[in-house]
């Protein structure tokens, strides 16, 4: 049990660094919030220097041109780039979290040569096509319809998908259909498929947020033709892929976000030092308390990532529930607690910091969605019941065939 | 006893429900999403409103008020929270008990409490036709300095910036450039005092209509959203923050009522009333009701799911505003402050 | 919307706090806390000069001896009891809440003639007999099995009942049994027998409390037989006569703990600008937060009895579910910074008020059923949720036949 | 990296775990409730454990002990909370890093801390051999006065009163009477704070062994018991009960884990170690484990419902020493303050 670096994981943290703070400063200031053509740019930009220093791809295996860095190492790259203030995944995050892992494990061999090289260089932008109005929680009882034309060649899709981050400037779209019979199994009868974002029928309507951005779009879907090629798995496979994806997103989503928690904490122990709310013990504490939390968030980061590094797959396990569930309540706390100590200035965007990062009314705003986002707190609490502690499920709605397992929303 | 409210206040009440339907706020329910800066105030609605006396509801009829009092005050002001109406509703009926002229709601009357140390921001500016200020009275006058006064000021007079992106989209911010104000001075501190404690508990009345509406949507969301073959409603999970949803505007509603009758006593003088016990009871209800309009906000937003953190679903106007609200006439932990030098 | 006392409340009030000043001086010490014998002597004497006063059964109607008091002089009795020290109803608990209306509304003439007087003059002490071992949350799963003998005219009972208060001193039991079939619809097969508390058969297991007292009993019923005239109600109805029973329960049973807590807070404040955590803000406003908490209870129970007023039967509706939930955890917030005030103190019991009333670690440690009693919290956001709300019910476990009305415990 | 433990821990942990198993605490599963009094140090326990070499954990080989660090000295005190083991534990291996002829288990230490204002309770008095007392130093020397100090005291020459009832039946409490003390002073004012720091931190490990511990029990019950035809963990209000219990266990161990490897780090003078950091840690571990026992114990009573609050089930022993561990070695609000100034 430590923490310390080994030789050779303290040597990539030196590499780092010092590409960081060299190449850091040659990067233009992060474009304005809604501006989705410049944040293309700025992110792809971004993606090919990773790729260009052999950054790109970090825990993906060698074969498919990523570096093959253990958990640890990825842990220590997420670490010191957000200690260092590098940008985040941004747009590339679906290609990178969710659709080029689900490839590599998946997907065949053309599809793999077409797809992987072009996200990890940054050129190919991908978005979610999962979650639907009626399918939040229930993922699985998504109802966009595929119905294979008569070519033989083409599946022909109508239906709507909801929560499309980045969907305008996303060049492909990992999407899930419904290939099987609307009131069969509703876990069976689902397929993956890849979409090009320019096929005729596909409209996107901008899904605001409360805090005023376009964060996500709908995706209205009328008769679009996707090739039968163009499907990952077999026909009815695709919930088991979607899994995949899914134990990824769990595992490493939040892990910068804890690092940039625990400064922004210091921040807000600066500024209540500065305005003497510092002074009352009760804020003083509240500050200590959620470092603690933070602390201890950080170090079950660590535990999680030394399992994976010593599991078979590489891929955490439900204990990550533990972390999501408090992490996000914290995450809350956080910037609640920012706007006390902030005061009635809290009542104000500060324009000054108007990007889309770190803005504090803009970040107390988005943490609305984080015990919502990526299963709710309840749909955590379930998981960590049933999954991890064994508990029994709920008795299921008699003429509902399907497996009830979260608490809908 | 009879801590029932009466049927007269019940149909004040229901008056000004009426009229607050004929003029749905942004983000409630059957109404499209505004672009950030649409709200301020609604001329019409504020006609409407006038015209049923809201704003002089505890000024003697002999004045062109309503004659009534703070139980019926906080029945007009828990409506407005309910549908989230904007406009200096608060200020103004705080100023018509001090200045009559104002209870027939013709001027546009803002407040600025300058007596905290916290950067001053007012709502409304642009809109009002005049601006009562609290502030502490600076230099030597023997029996005044150091105490705080009201006076009024002319807002054309003042210099004030408009913040250009208030979180509340729907309430415009200005912040004072300008100290010290030149005014009249209408009140002492004892003045200052009762404006502010009033003007708590009509912003707690208000909070408290957030917590009720906002519970009654999520409820109406539970029941009517189906997931795993089930109203989300039926989940125990769910279920339970709508109990508690309910609980928390409740209990404050019980306060606010409670905080309103004791200080009615009080200010007629009847038996056993009791101002630092009926101040204490204010701070109570303004700290509960803070409480209930902010995590059932929160509430709200999480039993709707992804689509409560939408704009066009309206719930983060309420959320806002029970920030905004929760900064204004004293925080939860000034006003646990007074409370406990009442223990 | 007012809180003044009418006149003729304010009459009633002085003339009971006249008589309270002058009786109250003429009561021994308190009993100690399992001197089971001596409270029941203490409890009677004091119902006995209530009965004198004219103040026992202050609600009920006078037609059976009682005074026939509005809900508002009961709410004032209850005040000014607990405000001038008086004793608490103590083992008169269950006669007086429980039973007693119970008889009034649904026994026959001589059940009523037979028991009332002696319950309002102290001189018949009743104990409950409705939770069973695996019937808690789910009372109408009670198994205790009642089956007509061929004398037809007992009932032979089989069972264990369990929480059953001030079982060692009582006379009679109110005792619910199962005389339908064991695999019929539970609400329905259950019966309400008046069980005296010398018939053979009968075994009383004292249950120690977490606090070290023993408030409650098991009791083990082996082939006690008990006469069919003691059957109150029609065989089978018993449910619903006991759901009467809990109306009142819920609406008066924890009244004057309000006063009590908001007495109790004044002590806390006290003691916190004695030993100086007065100056810790946190503290102070823990402190002040409780106070809003309690007064704006003691608001709502006001409400309540203003709505019980003027309604038809007098018997609080399920708002009274709010009350219960919002006090029950108020409660134990106020005995935990009570201990924390206390600091180091609060590890021991202190013997100088080692009464079974007040003691703050007794207090503390009886608190944790208080979220438990009575209904638990999650039944009672289930009432709320459900009866007030509207929410749906959960499914139904496909096998169990019964109604799901709670969340079992 | 790897924070996992490693399979030496593990199997220290196990044996610890083994021993315990032995001579079951009352109120732990399958045990019957004792009488209020039980409980003290149990002699054949304390010997098995000595045995193991749990007061010596930390002690150089050289000097007696097992030579390990404080990772290992976590695993075997949240073994020891797991069980509810009763005895001057945490005290006497203190000792041993002070004076390693206590590494043996040989003699029973206790420790009073009297740098605070609020009253001495000692535990287990008439079972020590000796006794440290942390005490600040009163008088004039230079350079010492005003600091703490660590004296030896003979516990058999104190004034103490027995408590008659102490809220944890199983653990005897003297009130001291006599100040100032007399004794061997055995270490200065750095060795004091770092007493007490492991101090706070095998106390905090004590309390995730209760944590989790307790969870088990939840969850177990909860699979068995069964209420409206199903087992009561497959209500959801019940199941998250479970879930909060465990993740508060988790998260709770990961900074006792983290702070002992940080304190270890720190001991050895590695690279990177900050001692005010590995303080702040041990605090953060000492105020999260805190809340994570006392609040697990409320939810397991919680859980079992009317059962959990009887004497019988034993939930009550929990609580009542996670209350009591709650204030030794710094409560939360103290360590909260230790954090805030690292901050």
């Amino acid at each position: 049990m430590q923490l310390r670096d080994t030789p050779a994981q303290q040597r990539f943290r030196e590499e780092l660094r010092a590409w960081l703070r060299a190449v850091l400063p040659t990067l233009d200031r992060q474009p304005s919030q809604d501006d989705w053509p410049a944040r293309r740019s700025y992110d792809s930009h971004w993606q090919a220097l990773l790729h260009q220093a052999g950054y790109a791809g970090l825990n993906w295996p060698a074969e498919y041109g990523g570096r093959g860095a253990t958990p640890t190492e990825h842990l220590i790259f997420l670490e010191e780039s957000e200690l260092a203030g590098a940008p985040y995944v941004g747009v590339n995050f679906v290609g990178l979290l969710h659709a080029g892992p689900t490839l590599i494990a998946e997907a065949g061999p053309e599809q793999r040569e077409r797809h992987i090289p072009a996200i990890l260089r940054g050129e190919e932008i991908w978005c979610q096509g999962f979650s639907e109005p009626d399918a939040g929680s229930d993922l699985a009882a998504l109802r966009t319809r595929a119905v294979l034309d008569s070519d033989g060649e083409h599946y022909v899709v109508n239906g709507r998908k909801i929560w499309t981050s980045h969907a305008e400037v996303a060049d492909f779209c990992e999407l899930l259909v419904r290939t099987g019979p609307p009131d069969g199994p509703k876990h069976q009868g689902i397929t993956w498929l890849i979409m090009p974002m320019d096929t005729p029928g596909l409209t996107l309507r901008p899904l605001k947020t409360a805090g005023g951005s376009t964060e996500f779009s709908e995706m209205i879907l009328e008769d679009v033709r996707i090739p039968v090629a163009n499907r990952v798995g077999n026909e009815g496979d695709g919930w088991r892929i979607a899994m995949v994806t899914f134990a990824f997103e769990r595992g490493t989503g939040f892990v910068a976000e804890v690092v940039w928690a625990r400064r922004r904490l210091l921040e807000i122990a600066a500024l209540a030092r500065e305005n003497a709310t510092w002074e009352d013990s009760e804020i003083r504490r509240r500050i200590a308390r959620l470092a603690a939390e933070f602390d201890a968030l950080w170090a079950l980061v660590k535990r999680n990532v030394s399992e994976a590094e010593h599991s078979a797959d590489g891929i955490p396990g439900p204990g990550s529930s533990v972390f999501k569930l408090r992490f996000s309540e914290a995450r809350q706390h956080l910037d609640d607690l920012h706007a006390e100590v902030r005061g009635r200035d809290s009542l104000a965007f500060d324009d000054d910091l108007c990007t889309y990062d770190g803005e504090p009314g803009y970040e107390r705003l988005r943490s609305l969605a984080y015990t919502i986002a990526a299963g709710t707190s309840q749909v955590q609490r379930n998981i960590i019941g049933e999954r991890i502690l064994g508990l029994p499920k709920e008795p299921k709605e008699p003429s509902a065939a399907s497996a009830a397992k979260g608490d809908g929303r | 006893m009879d801590f029932r409210p009466t049927q007269d206040q019940l149909a004040l009440a229901g008056a000004v429900r009426d009229v607050l339907g004929k003029h749905p706020a942004p983000g409630t329910p059957g109404q499209d999403g505004p672009e950030p800066g649409v709200g301020g105030v609604a001329g019409a609605l504020w006609r409407d409103l006038a015209e049923l006396g809201i704003f002089g509801v505890r000024v003697p009829e002999a004045d062109g008020g309503l004659g009534l009092g703070h139980p019926e005050s906080v029945h007009v002001f828990e409506e407005l929270g309910r549908s989230l109406a904007t406009g200096p509703f608060t200020a103004t009926a705080l100023a018509a008990t001090l200045l009559p002229e104002y209870a027939a709601g013709r001027h546009r009357v803002g407040l600025g409490d300058l007596t905290g140390g916290a950067p001053q921001l007012l709502e409304h500016l642009d809109a009002l036709d005049a601006l009562l200020v609290i502030e502490i009275v600076d230099g030597e006058t023997p029996g005044v300095a150091g105490h705080s006064q009201v006076l009024r000021v002319e807002p054309i007079e003042l210099r004030a910036d408009a913040v250009p992106h208030p979180v509340d989209p729907r309430v415009p911010l200005h912040r004072l450039r300008q100290k010290p104000l030149r005014g009249e001075i209408v009140g002492d501190a004892g003045t200052a005092d009762a404006l502010l404690r009033e003007g708590a508990l009509l912003t707690a009345a208000y909070q408290v209509g957030i917590a009720a509406v906002l519970t009654e949507r999520a409820v109406a969301y539970a029941k009517q959203r189906t997931q795993f073959g089930r109203a989300i409603g039926s989940f125990q999970a769910v279920k339970h923050l709508c109990a508690d949803m309910f609980a928390r505007a409740e209990l404050a509603r019980a306060a606010v009522h409670s905080a309103a009758v004791q200080l009615a006593d009080e200010a007629v003088g009847s038996d056993g009333a009791d101002l630092p016990a009926a101040a204490a009871a204010v701070s109570a209800a303004k700290l509960l009701a803070d409480d209930a309009a902010v995590a059932n906000a929160r509430a709200a937003i999480q039993v709707h799911g992804g689509m409560g953190c939408t704009w066009e679903m309206g719930l983060h106007f309420y959320l806002k505003r029970a920030w905004a609200l929760s900064l204004a006439y004293g925080r939860a932990a000034e006003h646990a402050d007074l409370i406990s030098e009442s223990l």
